[in-house]
């Protein structure tokens, strides 16, 4: 047992540090707002520099041009770029799309897009859900046609994170209607600039377009950009899904927050002259949340350790995402009630304070608990892989 | 015990209802959340003709003379279409601090424009710090020889670019003094800036240089502010936490109707037991919720002691603010990705039950004043 | 919309409240303890006091001798025993078996019992559960074979309350081995007397015998006490039990429960000088916790109300059990925590000071969201009943 | 970062695991419960020979010179199997106190009879009113010519009718010290009485009048008693909490044994997915609660600053207090009537955890250290 980080580890984290403090803009609180255009330029300039230092692909295998970096820093990097709420860090192509197609792809997608994606230099997108679908990925029933060498795809992807900037999208599809409903659908990729596909924008509950719904209307997409076998898509998209929940995100947003409160508390005056800090009921809050991000931090942590050990966390994962969206949830429940009406302040012009702000942080989170499998999801998951409970 | 509604009541909740459901569908409740004042004339004449303005001013004085547990009925209807415009404000906090602390002459020249909704008449409850303590107030007034002269800041002042008078206390060497000062017309500067609020309601911080307002204007008495304060948050976290029931309920009673719609693994999800039981608790919670919100309007109304009466309200304002929190979230946690947009309706409840939880005194406040009691 | 009772609902209190003070033993505390001698025989004499005040069977129409009572009075009275945590109130017979005999009886059978259980002269116990079925009481398998005019009983009953002081049990018992699982189960009186019957005492957690296991062997019951019709006993026995769960008495302990625990936190003083009560944290609690017992109880008020209206309750019967139990454990959970060590003293020498019973009395409230169908299984009543929520 | 277990802490965890499986079984910890005593010294003298209990004594002073990481992994098995006897006290607390603060010939007195079982020393760290406040002990002592002369009374002294020894603060004019006092053979009068309690532990008030003690029974400095209770404190901490969350994780993997042999409906009750949930639920807690104890111990043993430390144990005695209370409890919900009897085994770790939330420190007080350094 060992609750502290080596030495690699603190200095890659120092190097980090001092990175963002030079690359992010002066005075930088975040988040980055990806559907304004200086947002964009921001996240394509910071994902170009993250790829010159190697960061983007740290745990890629060296023949690709990865450092085989350890879990633990790689955790460590996601860990800190949270923390800094910076943007550039592009997870569709270095952390899921790449390492699927080490895994399923061919030659010729290796060399077509790995090196892109390793230098910041292309955007992906991921095409699961679909309206139908919630946490049900399987039901999924946008259907490739395969018509000679190519997929005509007709049918519809929602909740698309960046669809409307990415390049690319890889996606899974339906190829089989009779097979049973995890066979029957493979994995494509596909270029969002192929005629058919409409980009439409979802704004979200903060006000903020975060998502999108992608339409297809024969969609024409070549065999070459089939990835692995036809009908074989769930497996090639199961094979990493677990590993990339990215929970550490919530515990280092969590922890941010808290601080963000801590100092409001610390500066912030009642009528009788008092510190808001002072009330010790506050401080016996901020206490406890502060230990309960310490429990999703360290299950988190515990995550990269058994995959540095070669072990592939299942229920370590679910755990961690149900407890660093929890706490994160409830730093936030915490501060817009502490702060009070000045805490309902929503007005973009007023992001610089907490007050003016952390409502619409409040509001973000509504989708923690939610995406990237529910909590009850997880909950299920935790009960039968882990704890072998029966299903009937 | 009776825990139903009489005739008066059940009509009141079956035209506000149908009405609300008509006029206040989720396109105006959207439009008003982004409309510079919040509601429009046309809707305040409809609601004043309807009698709700009035509900609970004298008949003498243009009203209804009802008392608060029929207004209770409308408010839940009210919580629960969303409806947007300063019942809470106008009909119920100020007409009944000016219907109990008003002159016989300040009773004839506002109620019946209250009643009717030509005049728009709002309390100043939040202080500097954003607390509803009385002597936290921004504004201090002093007595000249031509009457009071005010100046300071009021905050978060609800409808305050919309209001004719706003009942605002201030400081003066006689102690809390509350003043009915006319915003619109005052004789001095006044600046009214609107501040934008997750709730979609506007909230206005009123800052006042030099305003004189005459000897009449005061409420009550001169020093004696601080009742006139404690009765105004008294209906306020009444008819607010009510509000909020209201609210919580529609929200339960659209989610489940989701869970029983919406498919997934083969079946309406409200067929898994982990929302069947979400369900459960937020059948529950409004359930006991309601009954703390209507005891509270009936102790309003009810000839019982005032601290019985002011303890039944913090207990209301307390339980309508933690249950309906819950509520809300455990709302968001069945709707799954589609209550995350801004489409869907969800989060139009979502802002607004969370905004009042800070209204008219916040959940640790109400806890305290009852710890005090103990 | 009235929330105060009326006069003759509060005559009646000071009535009973009066009665309580002459009858109860000087500085009663409670609760009884059956299982001894003299808790016997006290509950014996409260029984019949009770009776001859007309009180224990006040709900029953004047023709079997009651008064009649409302819904609303008779919630009083159940409120103020349990507040005082008074022996006596026999609900097997008065409650139970007396309003079931009523519609399902024969003529001989009213005869012969009614007029004793008004009396407050006879024990009834319940032997519904049996080892095997804990919420799912129709899989009850202890049978009863009709031998010519008699029934021959083998099995076992579990949970049964009062089985070793009582002089008769009502029984469900299945005597129809192939019917669908609510057939074939019929309802029977059985004299605890009969040979064959043995009664094992169960000890709880709170070391006390408030339970027993009963055991039949080759019993013979006559083929008269069987109530309603043979394999109809289900109907029977489910007339009744939507109504009668005792939720006020939760709501009753948690009020005493909540008072003994402001009382002792008013009175006992810190080492710096200060009382318990001075610190607002504990105010505070006990504020909330206040609240959360006042809305049991009007969930429970309502339940009267609705059948002074003669609606029968269902959803909201369930909801009271789950708030009422709830808001007890919470009010015992903090009084544990905050009575610090002398709080887990647990010795019947101290029973009178709060310090030396509070444990004790938590361990008792493990039953309370447990017995009477769990609240997990009222989750499901709402849901399906209140809710119409789809079972698949 | 280092999740696992070294190959000496396999070693400690699967000998534990397997000696105490068989050797204090569920029979033998219900004895206890009810014994006078709480332990046999057969038992005692078993467990000394193992050398678990000079585990964290120096190899000079008779022990293993492990540190508390690994004693954390020891107390996670005697946790899980209810194990009665003074391990936390002696072995634990007052072991580290003596090796902290203990004169040379205090460590070669005490530390080599306490690493084999053949004396028992505990701490005495209860005031008057029930809490732990190093200013709220009930005993006095003074200087005299013949040495301290100590009087007043201990209260909930563990194990207090087996100790030889007990580490016990007193107020003196110079300040709070600790003295280690002889209750078996003391000069003078004193008084051992048994509570009895909810852990079935024994614990003892003591009272002492006129107990002569010599100088040579200082623990630490005259005056400098508070920073002995004060380590005392944070190793008993540190050590519960990790009992605790031994005992927890045992109840989780039963309890989730039990709901899957239980029928109910026709089906495992663990395969309703509310029951899946609460087990899902427990399984996260044990988790979350594992890394944080096993931090606090590791914090003790590790060159990290104390203010750090004395953080990771508050941290982990408030956790393990706050989900192990939610465990045990949830436990119960799904075992249903048969863990409400004496007969089942739940309840013997309902009442030891639910004990063991309030030694070295409730949950209220390591709240508060941790609120106090924000």
């Amino acid at each position: 047992m060992w609750f502290e980080f080596n030495e690699e580890e603190i200095a890659f984290r120092e190097e980090l540090k001092e990175f963002l403090d030079q690359e992010l803009p002066d005075g930088w609180i975040g988040p980055n707002d990806e559907s304004s255009d200086e947002g964009w330029d921001l996240y394509c300039r910071m994902r170009r520099k993250l790829a010159e230092r190697g960061w983007l692909t740290m745990t890629w295998p060296k023949e690709y041009g990865g450092q085989e970096a350890s879990p633990m820093i790689s955790l460590l990097f996601a860990e800190e770029m949270s923390y800094r709420r910076a943007p550039g860090n592009d997870r569709f192509g270095t952390r899921m799309l790449g390492p699927t197609l080490m895994v399923f792809g061919t030659d010729e997608q290796k060399r077509k897009y790995l090196s892109d994606i390793a230098q910041g230099g292309i955007q992906w997108c991921q095409g699961y859900s679909e309206p139908n679908t919630g946490s049900d990925l399987a039901s999924l029933q946008t259907f490739a046609e395969l018509r000679g060498d190519e997929f005509v795809i007709n049918g519809s992807k929602i909740w698309t994170s960046m669809a409307h900037r990415a390049d690319m999208m890889f996606m899974l599809v339906r190829t089989d209607r009779d097979a049973e409903r995890h066979a029957g659908i493979s994995f494509l990729l596909l270029d969002m600039k192929s005629p058919g596909v409409q980009v439409n924008p979802i704004v979200n509950i903060a006000g903020a377009h975060s998502f999108n719904q992608v339409m297809f209307d024969d969609v024409r997409v070549p065999l070459e950009n089939l990835v692995g076998e036809l009908n074989d898509g769930w497996n090639v998209a199961m094979n990493l899904l677990n590993f990339e929940r990215g929970n550490i995100d919530y515990v280092s947003w969590a922890q941010r927050s808290w601080e963000e409160i801590r100092d409001y508390a610390a500066t912030t005056r009642r009528f009788d002259g008092s510190l808001m800090i002072d009330d010790m009921k506050v401080r016996r809050r901020l206490a406890e949340l502060e230990a309960e991000i310490e429990m999703a931090r360290y299950i988190t942590y515990e995550v990269a350790w058994l995959q540095s050990l070669g072990h592939p966390p299942s229920t370590e994962a679910s755990m961690c995402k149900i407890a660093a969206t929890e706490v994160n949830t409830a730093v936030l429940d915490f501060g817009v009630e502490l702060l009070g009406l000045p805490g309902l302040i929503d007005d973009p012009d007023e992001h610089e304070d907490l007050a003016g702000r952390i409502f619409k942080m409040r509001m973000y989170q509504t989708s923690g608990p939610i995406l990237a499998g529910t909590n009850e999801i997880q909950k299920n998951i935790i009960a039968y892989r882990g704890l072998e409970l029966p299903r009937r | 015990m009776d825990f139903g509604l009489n005739e008066t009541q059940e009509l009141i909740r079956s035209s506000a209802a149908e009405y609300l459901s008509d006029r206040s569908p989720s396109d105006f409740v959207r439009a008003m959340a982004t409309d510079e004042r919040g509601y429009t004339d046309d809707f305040w004449r409809e609601i004043g003709e309807l009698g709700w303005l009035g509900l609970i001013v004298s008949e003498e004085h243009g009203g209804s003379g009802m008392d608060m547990s029929d207004m209770a009925v409308l408010l839940a209807e009210w919580g629960a279409a969303l409806a947007p415009g300063p019942l809470v404000e106008s009909a119920v906090v100020s007409a009944s601090a000016i219907g109990n602390f008003g002159s016989d002459s300040q009773k004839r020249e506002w109620l019946p424009t209250i009643a009717t909704g030509e005049m728009v008449v709002v309390p100043s409850l939040v202080g500097m710090d954003g607390s509803t303590d009385p002597g936290a107030m921004g504004v201090r007034a002093s007595e000249t020889s031509n009457g009071w002269v005010l100046s300071g800041t009021s905050r978060f002042v609800p409808y305050g670019n919309s209001a004719d008078l706003v009942l605002m206390p201030a400081e003066t060497d006689a102690g809390v003094t509350v003043f009915a000062v006319p915003v619109k017309s005052a004789e001095g500067t006044v600046n009214v800036n609107r501040v934008k609020m997750a709730s979609g309601a506007p909230a206005c911080d009123i800052e006042l240089n030099e305003v004189v307002v005459p000897a009449a204007a005061v409420l009550g008495e001169a020093g004696g502010g601080a009742d006139v304060v404690g009765q105004m948050m008294l209906y306020g976290a009444a008819a607010r936490a009510t509000q909020m029931v209201g609210a919580g309920s529609a929200v339960t009673d659209r989610t489940i109707e989701y869970v029983k719609d919406r498919r997934q693994f083969g079946r309406p999800i409200g067929a898994f037991q982990v929302i069947q039981h979400y369900m459960a608790d937020m059948a529950t919670k409004v359930k006991s919720a309601q009954h703390l919100v209507n005891r509270a309007a009936w102790a309003l109304s009810a000839d019982i002691d005032s601290a019985s009466a002011s303890r039944a309200v913090s207990q209301a304002k307390w339980t309508a603010n933690t249950l309906m929190h819950d509520i809300v979230w455990k709302a968001h946690q069945s709707h799954g990705a589609i209550g995350f947009t801004w489409e869907h309706d969800l989060h139009l409840y979502t802002r607004r039950v969370l905004s009042w939880r800070a209204d008219f005194g916040d959940s640790d406040s109400h806890i305290e004043i009852l710890g005090r009691t103990l």
